[in-house]
């Protein structure tokens, strides 16, 4: 894959985004704000720590539907696995919120991916040996989401939300966060941005670079030339549903003690769309780990830039403005409806074995 | 809730707004001033929660036939379906928050958001240009910025966001506010992100109206060692982690108002209560307290400031805008 | 063709597929997911440390152990029924309409500010109730229809996966209706988010229930739609050429279907039951309009609704009931004893997870030699 | 050709049954392979050969007998058993990977691996030696993504896969059905040079004549049992059709149209591109006559498709214009389409044909939803579609005679009898018949071609495209030959052989030099 390649397939995606940033900027140079204010290396950062969440759970989703099973359930198991982290967390500490270590958040981010993974095993068992229609089953993990992801927090602390158990740390890498901007925006922040970051070039070396990244995309496309080619189709279904469920747990998990420091039930839970926002970001990245999570970032900004809006008191109504990635997702599935999935998503495939 | 308790003494039954219970809000508060009254008096608590505004009508028609002597609800959006309520269950004692029914069965209580908002702004705007050096935390005396972070952009906060400016405006001039809104009360990551923006445009204090969302605030204060100004509640003691923060909180008793009237019900005197109570300064219903590790260590100008602004409204000579529900 | 012989066939034609087993299995495969989601529920309540039995109990008690238990329990009902069949119409055609709160939520707005805004030229009185809610009624069908007419727009001509889009315009109809309430909407000196009052005059009339948030009516209205889908998806061109699309798209188009037209067609119609839904939420329940994020999501259970009933319209009618009792039941259980609310989500969100996997109930019945040995 | 019995056996096959539900498609079959030789497999539709590959390449598990592989008894979990035993099989419809490249898919499952990295480099090496021991084009595509290649070139790469994955033993599941005459030359050739460097082949087609020739030994298949194995010296083209059928099989020449009508159809420089913008048909003339079959015969892929679909409304044109009974018909839907007369028998029933999950009353329908007399201006008149139903399956022969079964339970010469029942059943003014046999058995075919020409002595205009050269000689009373967009040649069927029409649709317009002028470039021939 060529970068030169790459642009060439992309470029009405590239154009698009060309045209947004220009227009952007042109609302900017109108409504004559500084752009200095808007733009700042916070800004950078903040999109990039709101699109952490996203990315994973796009990465996940994006492996299941590489695999040919659509897990529209990404959502659902993010609140899951923003719940289990704090609950895992609380309970390896010994159940209040002044003992909390930074060990006992690891713990609660492993142990909230651990508990997603068997989640997922019984969903995926539900979608692949059960044939379940995986728009539905998956809808049904939203709200099974929606209902016991706050009852969790309900039977363990008597109230939807959790306490305040604090959050993993930021790591400053030492000489190099002193370096100007990228410093910042790489080396001074959560660990889990640079997990992520790196989560994203792995996904990417091991789709396009292993065998099982190839059988994962023969999976989705032609199972049944896997199959002959004495590869245990049902396998690697399986393998890419449960990585998809444990990426949005992880994804969860990072919102709840990674951004954030605890978990909170109300409304549509803190994980509040992002999961939705993840499902877009891979169909818009084409389903590249690469481009999935620039999509995310691209959802990041436009989040990010609306409060950059706001910070600089230019007159928006809130209301409406955070309304935005849910446009931006609008138009550019609009745009760019005809991404090709690949063929067989959705459908069964039993082997006759 | 558990209605079948409760033979010898009185039952209160509380209902939620539709955010429901733990939004570290007013039903949290609301449900607080039940639970001390309970431990006090011979009372069984209800707790019902109902976050449907369609519920509500036929929510508040059961729990007045179940027997309850005292209903509180909680919100606003509870008052269309209690006009017809009131008189339907006129032998139930009513309190309604944040807005109010003319029936004598009904106590109607609003606190004065403006008017706390309002020296929540006093406050930032006075310690915005101090010095102020705690635990690792500074601000930026050379700056006058400050900054509010609603959680949904609703009249309901805008007072709060007005009153707040407004409060800031009267120590100085000068003084620029950044405000924005995380479009979600349940949302701290989103709340976090906003306040980080303020941050990094020269914001030192940050006062919140974000309910569950706060804590983001709060926890974008500690990644970059400002400062913020709680709300509701004295959040240096509820949110005890983030006290080394939190240099002062808007609070208003609404614990206070829901254990008065469970007090009245018990002691057979809710004509006492009963009627539109809006709890202000000038009733000790709102306050700004000094932050739980701040106390003593502030500059006097400060106290100085928020009992000239306490004066002032009191005396009818400041105007805080809004009211205490909305502009 | 004879009246009779319309019916008498029509009567045949129910017999037939009674005796067929299809009808026989998706009866017992919804009884199943159903039966199978309240046990694990009731496990899970049980392992929460509540009362398995006092949760049936009350269920019961709520859902039909009053006057006004049965008639929240038929109010419900209606509106998951009126949602179901909008639902049903357009999974029946193919179309996975995931928008459907959000088109009874715009549908709902739209109708309350349409009465509100024309209540002033029409007389007042039971003339002018009626006039204001059939318009108002016709309003909010056709800003629904509009709202969904959007999604299936961009599916028809731009190839936007529906359920990705209809899931967005549910947020943004949130975001929208919340801020048009509370501001160019909101009612004359309220402070919260909220329209106007409707007008004493415009509301069905009570009949049979004392309760004012129920009326017969709006039962009425739900059957009625149930029989105007029904009659559309059997018996009418367009309704074979939408189920021909729903089962087989290249063979839909083979035969002449115009794709782009069925789709916009069957999202428009299966929004504009959402819309008269909304419609009906705010004349006969709400009485105004207020915040949607306190409006119960019967957008999205109406997908178990619809699922239940094997997306067929008449099957939308017991399923609704069974729907409109749970919700009722499970309000109830949050008025009357100390297990969360989030429990009877919960066992909703487990119906639609079991009833999405019929095979696991053909599996469970062939290993333990239930039922036929047919699929 | 050396004689079978000097030979050792690579595979043998004793007893193999194996059943779907009631239906018994493999009954006890005993077959052997001896190395280094070609054994073709032939019988009718349904019975059972590729259901016996699949149980030797592991894909099923056989309910009896055994699989002996170099006089080991085997049992094969899954194709990998049997690649790993050096088994490989190129399906009937190819098992590639669309999107990935011929390198990917050759080594798809058996990647060679340095550091967990594939190792692209070494297979690419790899192929490139076996490309070159038995002259295969192969490796001047290895990365391009399967989807832009041709059908032929496609199945190469199917038997490079094989081939590198080390097999021995090759099956091949019906190879020429989608090649030109000069393609399967092509691929006797290899399959010549595969046997000659000692690998053992197995070859199933439905071509007598392609068995005689390149087998060794011929096996017939008859309702899942089989019937006898015979040296392909010793075969004859009736001897085999009998061993398949169960009776004398009569290859009858069916009689030309005698007399022709007015002009129905005309067709004026069509240009038509396919669904990613690519132009597929560029500049198509001819016109058609009442009571003509006009055959358009051409490999698959060449525009035949879009043209069809151009002139029953299925598709837009570019340019161009068609006329059909006088009026303008260019860019009409498809619903105007079907008002207008042109019944279509669709190349994919079961895709476009049939509503798989319907019962035959729905599907009866089909096409018909605004058609007086079953449809008013909004109602249907299901007793009427009922009757209709009953009829197509009693005229048409429709097995089982019952209008409740769903489409998919039908076997498929049954679906295609109904489909043209339900498209001839209109009383239509021009058939457009789009591969009316595929896939269809001897008795279905020999049936339905008696239709077609019995609607065309009744008058009715035909276009017929089939890629079987055999179906349109005998059918057309001309013949149209498609090479990428064009008619490169139209002919009388009685002037040309297959060789020659072979030629044409490769694109080679002088082989049919001798081609009256008379009959080119849509000329009448009345
Ligand atoms: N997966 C299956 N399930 C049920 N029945 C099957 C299945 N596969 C094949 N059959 C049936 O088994 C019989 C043999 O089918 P098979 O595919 O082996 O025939 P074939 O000889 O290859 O025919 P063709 O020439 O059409 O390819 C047929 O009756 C077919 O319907
Ligand atoms: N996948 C399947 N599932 C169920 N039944 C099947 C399946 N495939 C085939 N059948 C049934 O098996 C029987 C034989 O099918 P098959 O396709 O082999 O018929 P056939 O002998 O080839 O007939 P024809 O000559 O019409 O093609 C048919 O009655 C068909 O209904
Ligand atoms: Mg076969
Ligand atoms: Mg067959």
């Amino acid at each position: 894959m060529s970068v030169a390649g790459t642009i060439r397939r992309n470029r009405l995606r590239l154009g698009v985004l060309v045209v947004a940033l220009v227009a952007a900027l042109a609302v900017a140079v109108w409504r004559d704000v500084a752009l200095t204010a808007l733009l700042t290396t916070g800004f950078v950062e903040r999109s990039i720590r709101a699109a952490t969440p996203i990315a994973l759970a796009a990465i996940g989703g994006l492996y299941a539907e590489k695999s040919g099973v659509f897990n529209i359930g990404l959502e659902g198991f993010m609140i899951f696995g923003a719940v289990n982290a704090v609950a895992v967390t609380w309970l390896v500490s010994g159940g209040t919120a002044g003992t909390v270590t930074q060990t006992d958040l690891w713990i609660g981010l492993v142990g909230a991916v651990v508990l997603s993974v068997l989640y997922t095993v019984v969903f995926a068992i539900i979608l692949l040996r059960y044939e379940a229609s995986q728009i539905v089953a998956g809808l049904a993990v939203w709200i099974l989401g929606l209902g016991f992801g706050p009852f969790t927090a309900v039977v363990i602390w008597g109230s939807q939300s959790s306490p305040r158990v604090g959050r993993i740390d930021a790591v400053s890498v030492p000489g190099l966060a002193e370096i100007p901007f990228l410093g910042d925006v790489f080396f001074d922040t959560s660990p889990l941005v640079v997990l992520t970051l790196l989560l994203v070039a792995a996904a990417w070396v091991f789709l396009y670079r292993t065998r099982y990244g190839y059988w994962l995309q023969a999976a989705g496309e032609n199972p049944e030339a896997l199959d002959t080619a004495g590869v245990n189709v049902s396998r690697v279904r399986y393998a890419a549903v449960i990585f998809s469920g444990a990426m949005a747990g992880l994804g969860g998990a990072v919102l709840s003690v990674g951004l954030s420091s605890g978990f909170v039930g109300g409304g549509l839970t803190m994980v509040d769309g992002r999961g939705w926002i993840g499902i877009v970001a891979y169909l818009f990245g084409n389903y590249n780990p690469v481009g999935a999570f620039g999509a995310a970032l691209l959802f990041g900004a436009a989040d990010m830039f609306q409060i950059q809006l706001q910070t600089i008191n230019v007159d928006v109504p809130a209301t409406l403005t955070g309304l935005l990635p849910y446009v931006v997702v609008i138009i550019v599935l609009a745009a760019y409806g005809r991404t090709r999935m690949p063929a067989r998503v959705g459908e069964p495939y039993e082997s006759e074995n | 809730a558990d209605l079948s308790g409760g033979d010898d003494g009185l039952t209160v039954a509380i209902i939620s707004s539709n955010a429901g219970f733990d939004d570290q809000a007013f039903n949290d508060m609301a449900r607080d001033g039940l639970t001390r009254a309970a431990e006090e008096f011979d009372i069984e608590v209800n707790e019902i929660e109902e976050t449907d505004i369609a519920q509500f009508g036929d929510t508040q028609a059961e729990a007045a036939e179940a027997g309850n002597d005292l209903i509180v609800l909680v919100g606003f959006q509870h008052t269309e379906a209690l006009q017809e309520n009131a008189t339907e269950y006129s032998d139930t004692n009513w309190m309604l928050i944040n807005d109010d029914v003319d029936e004598p069965n009904v106590a109607g209580y609003v606190w004065a958001n403006h008017e706390m908002s309002y020296l929540a702004g006093v406050q930032a705007g006075t310690m915005t240009s101090e010095e102020l050096n705690h635990a690792g935390s500074s601000n930026d005396p050379d700056n006058n910025q400050i900054g509010f972070v609603g959680g949904e952009e609703v009249p309901l906060i805008e007072a709060f966001e007005r009153a707040y400016v407004a409060g800031a405006e009267w120590v100085d001039d000068s003084v620029e506010v950044a405000t924005g809104y995380a479009g979600s009360f349940s949302d701290p990551s989103a709340a976090e992100d906003v306040a980080q923006s303020q941050y990094d445009a020269g914001a030192d204090i940050i006062y919140h109206a974000a309910a569950a969302s706060g804590p983001g605030v709060f926890d974008a204060a500690q990644a970059n060692n400002r400062f913020a100004v709680g709300v509701d509640a004295d959040q240096s003691i509820t949110l005890e982690e983030y006290s080394d923060v939190i240099i002062g909180s808007a609070v208003k008793y609404i614990d206070q108002g829901t254990y008065d009237c469970a007090q009245a019900t018990v002691n057979d005197n809710f004509d006492e209560v009963a009627g539109f109570n809006v709890v202000d300064l000038s009733q000790d219903g709102v306050d700004l307290v000094i932050g739980q590790e701040f106390e003593g260590s502030m500059p006097d100008v400060l106290s100085e400031n928020l009992e000239a602004a306490k004066q002032g409204i009191v005396d009818g000579d400041i105007d805080v805008p809004c009211d205490a529900t909305g502009c | 063709m004879s009246r009779q012989g319309t019916v008498r066939s029509a009567l045949d034609r129910a017999a037939d597929r009674m005796l067929t087993a299809g009808v026989v299995e998706r009866l017992g495969i919804g009884i199943a997911s159903v039966v199978l989601a309240f046990v694990v529920g009731l496990c899970i309540v049980a392992a929460a440390g509540y009362s398995p039995l006092i949760f049936l109990n009350e269920m019961l008690l709520g859902a039909l152990g009053s006057q006004r238990g049965i008639a929240l329990t038929l109010r419900e009902s209606s509106l998951y029924i009126l949602t179901g069949v909008a639902v049903a119409v357009a999974f029946r055609a193919g179309i996975f309409n995931i928008g459907v709160q959000g088109q009874f939520i715009v549908g709902g707005l739209s109708a309350t500010m349409a009465i509100l805004r024309l209540a002033p030229f029409l007389p007042t009185g039971a003339v002018g109730g009626v006039a204001l809610i059939v318009l108002g009624s016709l309003v909010g069908i056709a800003v629904g229809g509009a709202y969904a007419a959007l999604p299936g727009a961009l599916k028809a001509y731009a190839d936007a996966n529906e359920i990705i889009t209809t899931i967005m315009l549910n947020f943004i109809a949130l975001g929208v209706v919340l801020y048009l309430i509370s501001g160019p909407f909101q009612g004359e000196g309220r402070q919260e988010p909220r329209t106007d009052s409707l007008p004493e005059y415009v509301e069905f009339p009570s009949l049979l229930f004392e309760t004012g948030s129920f009326s017969v009516v709006g039962l009425v209205v739900a059957l009625a739609s149930v029989a105007v889908a029904y009659v559309l998806l059997t018996r009418t061109r367009m309704g074979y050429d939408m189920v021909t699309s729903g089962k087989q798209a290249s063979a839909a188009l083979y035969s002449g279907v115009r794709a782009e037209r069925t789709i916009i067609g069957t999202m428009t119609f299966s929004g504009m039951v959402a819309g008269l839904t909304g419609a009906v939420f705010s004349i006969m329940v709400l009485g105004g309009y207020v915040d949607p994020q306190g409006i119960h999501t019967y957008g999205f259970d109406a997908i178990a609704v619809s699922l239940l009933a094997a997306n067929n319209p008449l099957g939308v009618v017991p399923a609704g009931v069974l729907f409109g009792g749970l919700s009722r039941g499970g309000s109830f259980i949050g008025i009357t004893t100390d297990i969360p609310a989030q429990l009877v989500d919960g066992v909703i969100g487990l119906v639609i997870l079991f009833v999405a996997a019929p095979e696991l109930f053909r599996m469970a019945a062939r290993r333990t030699g239930l039922g036929s040995e047919r699929r | 050709m050396a004689g079978p019995d000097s030979r050792e056996t690579v595979v043998r096959l004793d007893g193999i049954t194996k059943r779907f539900g009631s239906v018994v498609a493999n009954d006890g079959i005993d077959f052997e392979l001896d190395d280094g030789t070609v054994h073709a497999l032939v019988g009718e539709n349904g019975s059972g050969k590729t259901t016996l590959m699949s149980v030797l390449y592991g894909l099923y598990d056989q309910d009896e007998g055994r699989i002996v592989v170099d006089g080991e008894p085997r049992t094969f979990d899954s194709p990998r058993d049997a690649i790993d035993a050096g088994i490989g099989m190129i399906h009937q419809h190819f098992q590639l990977v669309e999107p990935m490249t011929v390198l990917q898919n050759s080594i798809l499952g058996h990647e060679p691996t340095t550091y967990g990295m594939v190792d692209e480099e070494r297979a690419r090496a790899d192929i490139e030696a076996i490309c070159s021991r038995y002259d295969f084009d192969v490796d001047e595509h290895l990365d391009t993504p399967v989807r832009d290649l041709d059908l032929g070139v496609q199945q190469r790469v199917e038997i490079v896969k094989s081939l590198y994955r080390g097999a021995e033993v090759l099956v091949l599941d019906e190879p020429t059905a989608v090649l030109t005459p000069q393609e399967v030359d092509r691929l006797f050739d290899l399959m010549g040079e595969l046997r000659d460097q000692g690998t053992s082949l197995i070859f199933i087609t439905h071509k007598l004549e392609e068995a005689m020739e390149i087998a060794d030994r011929i096996s017939v298949l008859r309702d899942g049992e089989k019937v006898g194995t015979i040296a392909a010296a010793d075969a004859t083209r009736e001897r085999l059709a009998e061993m398949m059928v169960g009776r004398e099989v009569l290859f009858d020449d069916e009689q030309r149209a005698t007399e022709t009508g007015e002009v129905v159809l005309e067709v004026d420089g069509l240009r038509v591109s396919d669904d990613r913008g690519l132009e597929r048909v560029s500049g198509v003339d001819f016109d058609l006559r009442r009571g003509e079959i006009f055959g358009i015969a051409g490999v698959e892929g060449n525009g035949q498709a879009q043209l069809v679909q151009a002139v029953t409304g299925r598709r837009d044109v570019d340019d161009g214009r068609i006329r059909f009974q006088g009026e303008d018909m260019t860019d009409i839907s498809r619903r105007d389409a079907i008002e207008a007369g042109i019944a279509y028998i669709p190349q994919d029933r079961l895709e476009d044909g049939l509503v798989l999950e319907d019962d035959l009353v729905r599907n009866a329908l089909l096409g018909f939803q605004t058609l007086a007399p079953f449809v008013g201006e909004w109602f249907i008149d299901w007793d009427g579609v009922r009757d209709h139903a009953d009829r197509i399956i009693d005229e048409y022969d429709v097995k089982p005679p019952d209008r409740t079964r769903l489409a998919r339970s039908l076997s498929g010469g049954n679906q295609q009898k109904f489909v043209v029942g339900r498209e001839l059943s209109h009383d239509p003014d021009l058939l457009v018949a789009s591969h009316p046999t595929r896939g269809v058995d001897i008795g279905s075919i020999e049936f339905i071609h008696s239709q077609l020409l019995d609607m065309r002595d009744d008058g009715l205009p035909i276009v017929l495209v089939s890629s079987k050269l055999e179906e349109i000689q005998n059918l057309a009373d001309r013949i149209a030959v498609m090479y990428e967009g064009e008619f490169v040649d139209t002919v009388r069927p009685d002037d040309v052989t297959e060789q020659d029409l072979g030629l044409l649709m490769t694109g080679h317009r002088e082989a049919a030099g001798e081609t009256p002028p008379a009959a080119r470039d849509g000329g009448d021939l009345s």
